[in-house]
């Protein structure tokens, strides 16, 4: 079946699939019952699926977290909210010296399927906190897989791959583009043995193709890297968009195998460039492809600074236009 | 119908009720001073407040909502990004500011307009944070207010490191009315869950650091009533960490207001911290972005507007013969120019330079900063050239 | 000299001291039942106790001390990476743990010996962490039994959120013995301050979660006392989040028994989470690296020696007529057995394999992982083919 | 005065210099008055400076760095130790959202000068979370410099540089080195505009110079790349070693300048190699000596799996013979 949704709604979908066919799926955080969410992401649900399947918690992240991982010792499939990207870090400690450990600490004997949403990403005029994109700040952390989608189909896929999974996973969601739609088509939910399904969460997707320079990009800009795609191919350049769709792991051998074609590659995310996941992939791409790059990669993130106000986030923001002044610099050499 | 007292568990709450507990009240919802042997010491707090006084605080509680109506109509008309309202709070809010000498410091969340108010922060710079304009906005030494903390609960730990800073530097104890202080913190129901409240309690506890703790206790953290945060009332919480405790009627000015000065005394002269839970009511909506209508029902909106705090202090004028109608509308226009001059300066307010975004970063240079301005400002003037190019 | 007693501040504690309050207590320090119309439930709750039964707890608990000499032994000849001795807190682990029943489930922190032996986990597989062979050591569903926390506090929250699960599962308050289940999470004073304990108490109490909080207040968190902790006995600090709390004498293994059976039974019949303050005391250093000299005096130290947990059960057996020397001789040889078995294999356990820090990072395939594991077997083929050719 | 001293004693004595110049200096955190700190790096202050000034915290992380928050915006200067690297989670939040964003959010009219010391790094025989490397993970974070020592002088200059910075400072201690010797110069404790002294916080050192590859490294691999460098030596080949003492900033001219001499690069620390700081060295010097670089970047450090166990931190540590078989990876280029 397919149809057109908002990538919001792609997501409610997909949490609704997997409450759905699996009775173990829970799913917790700040308002996430009557009210849906801040975001409404999990409208209805509470209504469908009862106070002790989707569950409003106190106001407190690691207690949020910390008991999800109880729940998950206990057999469940936590599904947590984290209502903003900023409200994240209460809960570090648990993400990272517990979440991320308990499997290989009990050498495999636990397992602790834990997901952790959070709306993320700038450009939606807010205040302080509620702008940020500290992804690269659980990528570092082994353990944890660290995933943002780009489309609503992708944002379907993914969600309920990442509720399937085995492992924890950092869910991250281009809040910007919660509005935008696209078609989506639904299908079965996945055993989580379904190694295919799971792809989605290890798998980059070539979202546009090119030959002429590599953007590497994910969640919130992928949208940006087409639209950078679409005014380079008016000037005569044949951009190809890698749509990373996971951070960790990172599918280097899709964007080498792209890079090794088209000779440049310039890395896209909002976060700060800084010791960025774009470092990551940068120095990837420097060595796997050291004899087939014709310029340095250039990396276009946010800069070193807090998140500014909202009056200068498009500045801050990776633009297309910074997008296209980095592919120019790329093509000068 | 449903009508939440305190301890009653509010409307739409699906746990049992809380316990019932007596709370500090001095004026009656029908504006009647309340004379009761328990409320003693807190009647002797106001004993010295004149009529004038009395219409001071009623003043200050009308400005603080027309700052409040006048932010959220900005909003409406696409001038601020978001705003926090306050409805409802101006009793729990004004009426522990008076309380606060010049040398005591503030630490403030995000919707204590009537607190920021009486410490004379400027209304329009407390508007900038919810334009997008500023983090902050305003000094936090010229008025000892601090800026807003949106990430809840962080904050009550600033405030416990301050007033152990005050300590240090003998500004606590000492007997000398102009020179020992205080702090005072905000913060809500919904923050009481949060880990760094408890550390907070733990650290002023251990030190006896001279803090207060003043949780405004209005029902709700977004949509989830207290109950969802807590089985017992909330000021039991501060004595749980050995720190003193206080509930009081949060819409009662006049107890509010005794209650802090109680508490702020006995922290300026070295006693230590106090637990204050405010028992109130957000009577409006959690923020602009928000929809109360999905979670709570209109007869409990409706139970409160009858207890609104402003007519409670309009009443105990009345009763006692000290309200002036002409007074009364000098109040009104003083109003309507706070609005004026929002409605004008807030418009006004620009956006920063963009290179600003670089600036404070660091109190020193840090290269990667510095290169990145760099090449920000470069790329600013090639964008100005590409763009005057193609005029 | 300081003489503490519960509620006292400890010697060389540097603050006033606390306020005193009584404790649950069912066997004096001589040996007499204690016979109190306060204590009349916990009575009742080890009436059914056999001269058998206290015999077994003795022996457990002297199995428990033996296997922390050992183990302290162990780690001086250079076995063992580090210890945490429990000695002292024999009562109040063996005494929890014996109110277990299989279906409950504990988080301990990493000074649980006494309770790990009673659940039956092999002592063996119990220092496999503190050897530096594995993070874990033993599997988790087989005695109920989580792995050791070294993050103070964190497992109190894993505690809490597996009780939700357990009330998930309609695994409490059927009315079923056999079925209805409970949770005991463990930890330390010292852990009352972390913000993940405070948390723990507000999800359980905001749930009813069936979870028992143990905190064993051994009166130092490394070198700090109590009083750096709190201004308020320990166990007001579960009220405060309206979770019920008690405070029992910690080297009174029939009392801790009783409190602990008391809580475990109204948590499994759907009740609600408890919070147990066992008053006891750390007799020996924090871990094998500290040195407890430097912060605390002898003569502290003598006063609890004089109030070991060990001797009170065996004075008890004596008052009732229940001790006999061959038996006692007979635990002592089972001692020597435990002490003999955990010397040999103790030595006798090897490194992992290399390769084996690769696995179960995740627990299905990830690029990053099976990355570096490839170029690791690579390199380490390489290395050993260079360290032959150089031969 | 020169004197021989440990790191360790460096670093009380660097911080015992700046106790005694700037009564607003406190030093805080758990057991770090009577016991002096589990490394006995504050031992004896508490003594010489009253227990106001030397605080034996309660144990709570976030409730440190919180306190020592409050008590930088009332003019003092807190030094808060954590105990051990896996412990710095707990005050995450407080460090990522609140001490790094205080300056900024005020438009510069708040200082948080708060320094946070943490013994870091493994090779210690120590059980789990005692042996981390969790540098990036605030490195990524504008507003916050983070230093690493490699040196008993280092140590003893940058801490006392740290306490005079109006800014906040992640002081990462390298443990492993605690008993390690070294010739250390004392000096006046520098006043905060003292800006030569702050160098020790902004600039990168050659610890040794050489001609045929860069090895950079910072606090414990310092001493690693040093012995690789006698190792090849021996072998004929000379390595020039960076020792780059702060990861945020990094001194990216001295590496380059250094890499563009020598045409390789090889950057070697403790942290998980993946989001590791190396990814950022790698892909600054992977642009800046885009022409010079005779041979990809190549990264030594830790594997991507959570610290092991003891028994096995020698194989997951970079150790010397790791760094020199990437040096022969890079010579074979
Ligand atoms: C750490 C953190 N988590 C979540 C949020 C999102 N949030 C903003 S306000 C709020 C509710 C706060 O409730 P309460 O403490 O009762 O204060 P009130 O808004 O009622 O004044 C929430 C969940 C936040 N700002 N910070
Ligand atoms: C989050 C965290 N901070 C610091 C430490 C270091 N540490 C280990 S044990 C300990 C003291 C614990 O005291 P307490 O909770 O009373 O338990 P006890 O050791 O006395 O059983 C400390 C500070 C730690 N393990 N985890
Ligand atoms: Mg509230
Ligand atoms: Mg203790």
């Amino acid at each position: 079946m397919s149809e057109t949704l908002t990538f919001a709604r792609a997501l409610t979908e997909g949490l609704r699939s997997a409450l759905e066919s699996d009775e173990k799926v829970l799913v917790m955080g700040e308002d996430v019952g009557r009210l849906g969410g801040v975001f409404r992401i999990t409208e209805g649900l509470q209504k469908d699926f009862g106070e002790d399947r989707v569950v409003d918690t106190p106001l407190a992240e690691s207690g949020i977290v910390g008991t999800a991982i109880g729940l998950a010792l206990r057999g469940y499939r936590p599904v947590c909210e984290i209502q903003f990207d900023g409200f994240v870090f209460p809960a570090y400690d648990q993400i990272t010296t517990q979440l991320a450990k308990m499997h290989y600490r009990s050498r495999g004997r636990l397992q602790v399927p834990v997901v952790i949403r959070i709306p993320y990403g700038g450009g939606i005029g807010a205040i302080e906190h509620h702008s940020e994109s500290p992804e690269a700040l659980f990528a570092h952390t082994p353990g944890l897989r660290v995933v943002s989608p780009g489309t609503p189909q992708d944002a379907y896929d993914m969600i309920r791959a990442a509720v399937a999974s085995p492992d924890p996973v950092l869910f991250f969601e281009p809040k910007g583009r919660y509005w935008t739609k696209g078609e989506v088509t639904t299908s079965p939910y996945p055993s989580a043995r379904d190694a295919g399904a799971a792809d989605v969460l290890n798998r980059a997707r070539v979202a546009r193709s090119g030959t002429d320079v590599t953007l590497v990009a994910y969640g919130p800009t992928v949208a940006t890297a087409l639209k950078a795609a679409d005014a380079l191919s008016a000037e005569g350049t044949s951009a190809e968009v890698v749509d990373l769709r996971a951070i960790s792991p990172l599918d280097v051998p899709a964007v080498a195998e792209s890079v090794k074609r088209t000779g440049r590659c310039v890395v896209v995310h909002e976060a700060p460039s800084f010791h960025g996941s774009g470092a990551e992939v940068a120095a990837r791409v420097s060595e796997e492809c050291f004899y087939s790059l014709e310029a340095p990669v250039v990396r276009v993130g946010g800069f070193h600074a807090p998140y500014p106000v909202a009056k200068l986030e498009h500045e801050y923001l990776p633009s297309v236009d910074r997008v296209l002044d980095a592919v120019d610099r790329v093509l000068a050499h | 119908m449903p009508n939440p007292q305190p301890g009653e568990a509010p409307a739409g709450a699906d746990v049992a009720p809380v316990d019932v507990t007596p709370l500090v009240q001095l004026v009656s919802p029908t504006g009647e001073r309340v004379v009761e042997p328990d409320n003693a010491t807190y009647r002797s707090r106001v004993d010295h407040l004149t009529s004038e006084d009395l219409r001071a605080m009623y003043r200050d509680m009308v400005l603080t909502r027309r700052f409040d109506d006048e932010a959220t109509a900005l909003q409406r008309q696409g001038e601020l990004a978001l705003y926090a309202q306050g409805r409802g709070q101006e009793a729990a809010q004004v009426g522990s500011a008076y309380a606060l000498a010049p040398q005591d410091h503030v630490f403030p969340s995000y919707r204590e307009q009537g607190v920021l108010h009486v410490r004379g922060v400027d209304p329009v710079d407390r508007l900038r944070l919810f334009r997008g304009e500023d983090h902050g906005g305003w000094d936090p030494a010229e008025h000892g207010v601090q800026l807003y903390t949106l990430v809840i609960g962080s904050h009550v730990l600033h405030a416990t490191g301050y007033a152990m800073g005050m300590q240090r530097d003998g500004a606590v104890g000492t007997g000398d009315p102009a020179r020992d202080g205080a702090v005072v913190t905000y913060f809500g129901d919904g923050a009481t869950s949060q880990g760094d409240v408890s550390e907070g309690l733990v650290f002023a506890a251990v030190n006896g650091a001279p803090v207060v703790f003043f949780c405004q206790n209005n029902q709700w953290a977004i949509s989830e009533p207290t109950t969802r945060q807590s089985r017992s009332p909330l000021y039991r919480r501060g004595e749980g960490f050995g720190v003193p405790s206080v509930r009081v009627d949060g819409n009662d000015v006049l107890a509010c207001y005794a209650v802090t000065a109680e508490a702020l005394e006995r922290a300026r002269s070295g006693g230590g911290p106090t637990f204050i839970e405010a028992y109130t009511y957000r009577m409006g909506a959690h923020t602009t972005s928000d929809d109360p209508t999905k979670y709570r029902d209109r007869a409990e909106e409706e139970h409160w507007r009858q207890r609104d705090p402003i007519d409670r202090v309009a009443a105990l004028l009345r009763a006692e013969g000290d309200w002036d109608d002409a007074w009364a509308a000098g109040v009104e226009e003083e109003a309507d120019a706070l609005g004026e001059r929002l409605r004008a300066e807030v418009r006004e307010l620009g956006a920063p330079p963009s290179t600003a975004m670089f600036e404070h970063v660091y109190a020193t240079e840090h290269a990667q900063v510095a290169a990145e301005r760099a090449w920000y400002q470069q790329y600013e003037r090639e964008t100005d050239q590409t763009t005057e190019a193609a005029r």
